[in-house]
């Protein structure tokens, strides 16, 4: 299994890189130019407290799943392994890998709050909200705890009671590789602080267009490659012995969950930019950029419980009804600035939701959703999971977010916002494309353009 | 000696300058700016929202001129800046007291 | 062999990264910057339909080879393994693999006819290109079909006889990586399009300069990252039987791919400047970027034919070749527009047809070549190949271009060329740089850099 | 062991990466916008003829170490192995791999002579002092020469006696990946020049500030991605039968170095934005990146030798002294333009130094250093190594680049200079943002943001 | 003919052309340019360095207006442009002796 | 009141802001633009094909001042921007009926 372990090895890089520069820069386009660069500092600084609360208490409070230490199926005891004391260096990888999956839950937040906050309050509010919100979540989600359980306490157990017998619920909740836990999470936890912080001035008045949308383009192209690491290596083994089971398992299922990554994310795109093409009479790249994140979202929770049928009926669904979302804002007057919301939310919940209806026992890891003959069961299970996960990452998100608005506040001041984040909160601007040639051909050149004598 | 300020659509600038070149005109400076006026701008979309561009972009040329030339190159611009259609620009001319050429201190006439 | 599996895990994600963002990128920066947006989504596109296509049925006209699949050797039967029914799972990481190959085959074709075709009717082509053009020429090089099988109605076989007692063709058609498959013919069908929809206005009058080269510079860079994926992947096993023999050759025969693949494109991008600096005084960046795409162009079906010095005279041939002939479309006024046929068609065919000269048996996939001995048959069967897949490219292509010509056309308004199809296609535009920093401190600063007291 | 095989793919490639585009982008995004071609070009034409040279005779000089070949520890015999000759081809990936070391050093040199030298001089200088400077270096710290001998003429052997019976030097002098041969030796190398070369027009008086720090921000994202394959691949087995022994090593060691370099980094990062935010009283995002480069370079000697608190202690020593360090050039009036030397000397001896302090014999590759026990030993053998290093790079330096200077000169014309070095050697400029919607939308459009009815 | 030139802060640019619009402008040319006044820049922070930016963003529009309307369009931008803090620019009046619609030849009054 | 407008090489700026700043003018208001005259422009070259830059970048300077300063400021920037060379640029000096400072509604010299 060292070629497992070498696809790991990838899979955490792949997972660190989607955080930055990926989606750094998928958001940083989509700003303002005066804005853009607290926006990426937005997902850099997510990145170094993640990882370093991770080492310290983040993994033991997922996973250290011994023997009392786990709180009523809600997280587990972050002393127990408290800076991977006692973890062995065989589960290293492991830990980056999870690792990697806290970071960028925490830095999606970050886009519904754009060019308004401090950022000395988000570099606080990150730790305490991972400790909250995300690692009880993914404890209970991937760690063996309330909402996967499949013991008697467990979610599903509750809902529909248990086999006692084998010792195992009768319905199994499906969450791959984290439609509840990162997407639903981070899009809960975007809109309830902006509920909380409010609008950037001028919202819905002025244009706050994206500024550079190369980036945008790059970081959405960076996602899709790093996202393969996020579905593909979050598979799970059967055996766990290392033996040859397991090495068919991966090289099987791996194959599946790729397929399906990219099948959904590919029909996503085209379904998005047909929504607009149908309502505006044209698909902008915007939408493209869109579609290819909502459908990877979409995906992420579904990718080894569907065939490649299920995963373009879950990509197109994606991409059409986050095209369709993104516009709520508006009619609201919510300023989920940059759509985590839109997208995020919307797309972990299509994911979510739609295992129960697509998801089919002849992919690896799915058992058969309605539309499967499998009955309502499975769709039951998944919207109680999806709703629980959303209550939970509200009550969380809601005690930091005002925590952090009575102390040190949100906002920073309303001069300063029209003034432009970057010079305000870090003393810099983005661009100086200066006096060289940048704008001295701009108004073209004398003359034509004449091949060179060979 | 006079100013002449034009203001014409980007893609003409090349034909005026080689026109302007033709006559005999030596120096100029130009700046691209944008111009409102009867020729609307686009609409963009973004992400269910529409930005209606009220700008359309133009470049805008100053000459300054000897009195004598300045009604043909005024001509000169005008035709052939001229495709017929909203958003052509527009010409003018204003008074000049003096001009000097950094270079050697030359006024007016001897510094064009 | 889990190990291999795992590369090949990377190998497919690296290719679909070298579509989007790589060659978006690459062809985007070198696009004005009224059209940067376009040109991006034609990669966008073509990944999102080629995706589909390719399983529903492009992997089944490719490799579903069996009994009466086969048609004449061209293609296979469509709908044999429609949907990857009947495809096991552990086969699906080498349709991925495969799936991304056709993809940027489709794309490159795209920056040929940059600014000035109809987003619609190129998302009606990519489809119906790839099934006429791509999938039955990657049938007859890789899938046993006409060009590479080595039974008595190959082409070899065709060419010079047939070693009756064994079965196998006398001469043995080399294309490790799709020098035909891949570049010739996305440059062959560069070059009809080109031809079919016309150049762009203004073109050789006014300049058409790139806009924005760090773009450029980036795509070239993530190119040859992902190219490793593309070549070393590419490996083919003797045995296949995942035993100790594939996995002696594994362990060889990709570290001689990955190790040609850098040096032949090293040798390139130092020949390219060369021809620059002596023709026109300096070698410049646009210069760097493309002389590393030729070189990895020649050197795909080449890579794992040659030894160190092979890998860097193709490498040298390519970039100087490519560097003359990107001069040629002002010469004879068509408008390849970012010299798809300068680079792809030439570079192709330079990689496919040296390989008949300086290919060595002491190579893990070679036989000998003219220069080590080995004849002119192998020049012949190369030389042979690269014909007929360009014809068989531009038949194809003619029948699509033609197709779309008369029925939604190719081009936009001449209006809209002019206003910039950024706008007029997608509604957009990519830049707003705006009255930030940006042009703030452009003029200079006040005063001087003075160090911060520490 | 073909997992770690497949490894070792992804990390050479990895750190052909880091070179272009990374770097080239972490370098162009700090530069000028007359010069950001000139700057991205030096990292590409330091990758075309370092791959070459190393190919010629680089890995030979390297570890030809065969009976004879050594030339007293310092550097083997360039013609033993010329061109690869009689080197394995399961070897290749491991050439490969060190190959792409030699292209990053040389490159990372660009970073301090930004601006305003000779773009031929460059070239010709890369080759000569890859062979002075970096290949004797990596002979004497991983070749089996001087500084790495365990034998009794290794550096460690002469400070410290030698364990006759067991054949071993009492002390073990430690660099897991780099800290004396790559970032010391570059940063000297970059110090060196500078003296030599001089200052910029205008340094210390006119602003030289970043021109695109987007460009820079993807730079320090994609070199950490990166570097996952200069650290984690670095591993040593042990065994190096290719038995259960070296695949348990693998499967633990590498966790453990991808975990130290990524908590090292990132607090790093977070230490140079504290610096920033006590001394100016806004932490900036050039800071953060350049942070993540300091971490970076200082784990890399160390990430094999230390636990998680060590990581964190040498990531956070390095981030804050390398944030004070970049400002000494504006004391001393040495025009280092991107901070080499603050950064790669500075980090790179934190690194290496600190390896006496906090290594544990706990870690996979470690000994215990000073703070665990081991006493003053460790620290005196990585003292002593670390100015060996210096005074070697420094020299060799010294050599090439007056050779340069007095033969092709290293300046271009003052006039040049100022005119900017993208026009004047390489005949382009970056940026043509043009009369496109760049600018059109600046000031803003007419009227608000309203969602398009659904 | 005279020629309003006004330079004003970017955010109020909205503002005064909704305003010159009500009365009845129908054209403008503006642009991007630099001011140096009472209004300080920023300073900015790279790399244990400072720089003073001396220069602010401003917004310069150019109106050729008729004589008559002369002092209600000074008025109006004055006004519009006015938040009472340092920095909010100057307006000012130079005399045009002709202007030309490019698309119509019209002179003058006409080619507004 | 006097419109005093250079056009300069942009590496002579910051020269000319200081000995403007000297002589006590506390505002201006510059941009970038691009110089047509004499001094030629640079060729550029893209894979096989050249482009020449009929361009030069240029700051332009506009400041409005007082009649009696008028020489003045015209012989400071003259001699500032000075190099000698060709494309040192041109200073021109047109009259101005009124100038407005928007922030308190002074006019004329009380607005500079
Ligand atoms: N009164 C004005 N003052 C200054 N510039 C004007 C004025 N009116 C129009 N312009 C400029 O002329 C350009 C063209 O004007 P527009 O009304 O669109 O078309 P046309 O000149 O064909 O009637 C505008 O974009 C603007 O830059
Ligand atoms: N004498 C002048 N000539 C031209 N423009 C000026 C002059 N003085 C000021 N300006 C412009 O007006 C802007 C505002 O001036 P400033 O002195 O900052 O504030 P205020 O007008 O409120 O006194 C400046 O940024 C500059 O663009
Ligand atoms: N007639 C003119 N009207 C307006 N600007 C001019 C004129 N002639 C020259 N200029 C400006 O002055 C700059 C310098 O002129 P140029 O002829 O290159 O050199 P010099 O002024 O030294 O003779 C030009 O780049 C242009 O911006």
């Amino acid at each position: 299994m060292d070629g497992y372990y070498a696809w790991m090895l990838v899979s955490a890089s792949f997972v660190l890189m989607m955080t930055v520069p990926a989606l750094a820069l998928f958001y940083g386009g989509m700003s303002r130019s005066k804005s853009v660069l607290n926006m990426m500092m937005m997902s850099f600084g997510a990145l170094a407290t993640v990882v370093l609360v991770y080492v310290l208490w983040g993994w033991s409070m997922t996973y250290s799943a011994g023997a009392g230490d786990d709180v009523a199926g809600l997280f587990a005891n972050p002393f127990t392994l408290f800076g991977l004391e006692g973890v062995e260096f065989s589960s290293y990888v492991f830990v980056a890998f999870q690792m990697t999956f806290a970071v960028i839950t925490a830095a999606l937040i970050s886009g519904a709050i754009a060019d308004r906050v401090k950022f000395s309050s988000w570099m606080v509010f990150v730790p305490i909200w991972v400790t909250l919100s995300y690692f009880p979540l993914a404890h209970m989600v991937w760690g063996g705890g309330f909402l996967s359980a499949l013991n008697e306490n467990g979610l599903s157990s509750l809902l529909f009671g248990w086999d006692a017998a084998n010792s195992i619920a009768n319905v199994l909740p499906q969450d791959y590789a984290g439609g509840t836990v990162v997407h639903i999470n981070a899009g809960v936890a975007g809109l309830v602080l902006v509920l909380l912080i409010g609008k950037r001035l001028g919202f819905g008045k002025e244009p706050m267009k994206p500024h550079n949308l190369t980036l945008t383009m790059i970081g959405a192209g960076l996602l899709w490659f790093g996202w393969f690491g996020f579905n593909v290596g979050s598979i799970v083994f059967i055996e766990g012995d290392g033996g040859e089971k397991d090495i068919a398992q991966f090289m099987s299922e791996t194959g599946v969950t790729w397929m399906n990554t990219t099948v959904a994310t590919a029909a996503a795109m085209l379904a998005w930019l047909i929504v607009e093409k149908v309502r505006d009479g044209k698909g902008t790249s915007l939408g493209s950029a869109s579609g290819i994140v909502a459908g990877l979202v979409a995906i992420t929770p579904a990718c080894g419980a569907v065939d490649v049928y299920g995963a373009i009926v879950i990509g197109t669904a994606a991409g059409a009804l986050c095209a369709l979302a993104v516009g709520l804002k508006y009619r609201y007057g919510y300023d989920d600035s940059l759509d985590v919301v839109g997208v995020h939310l919307v797309g972990g919940i299509v994911g979510t939701v739609m295992i129960g209806l697509v998801s089919t026992a002849s992919a690896p890891g799915g058992v058969d959703g309605l539309l499967y003959g499998g009955g309502l069961k499975p769709l039951v299970v998944q919207v109680a999971t999806a709703l629980f996960a959303m209550v939970w990452a509200a009550a969380a998100t809601l005690v930091v977010g005002l925590l952090i608005k009575l102390t040190l506040g949100w906002r920073i001041d309303e001069e300063d916002e029209v003034e432009g984040i970057d010079f305000v909160e870090h003393g810099e601007s983005a661009y100086d494309l200066g006096t060289s040639g940048a704008r001295r051909s701009v108004l073209g050149t004398g003359s034509t353009a004449t091949e060179v004598s060979a | 000696m006079k100013l002449v300020t034009a203001v014409i659509k980007p893609h003409k600038w090349e034909d005026v300058r080689e026109a302007l070149e033709a006559f005999g005109v030596t120096g100029m400076t130009v700046s691209e700016v944008s111009g409102y006026g009867r020729q609307k701008g686009h609409t963009e979309v973004y992400r269910g929202a529409e930005y209606d561009i009220a700008l359309v972009p133009k470049i805008r040329i100053e000459i300054v001129v000897d009195d004598a030339d300045t009604e043909d190159i005024v001509g000169i611009i005008t035709k052939t800046a001229h495709t017929g259609r909203i958003g052509d620009g527009k010409v003018w001319v204003s008074p000049i007291e003096t001009v000097i050429r950094v270079r050697t201190g030359d006024k007016d006439a001897a510094a064009l």
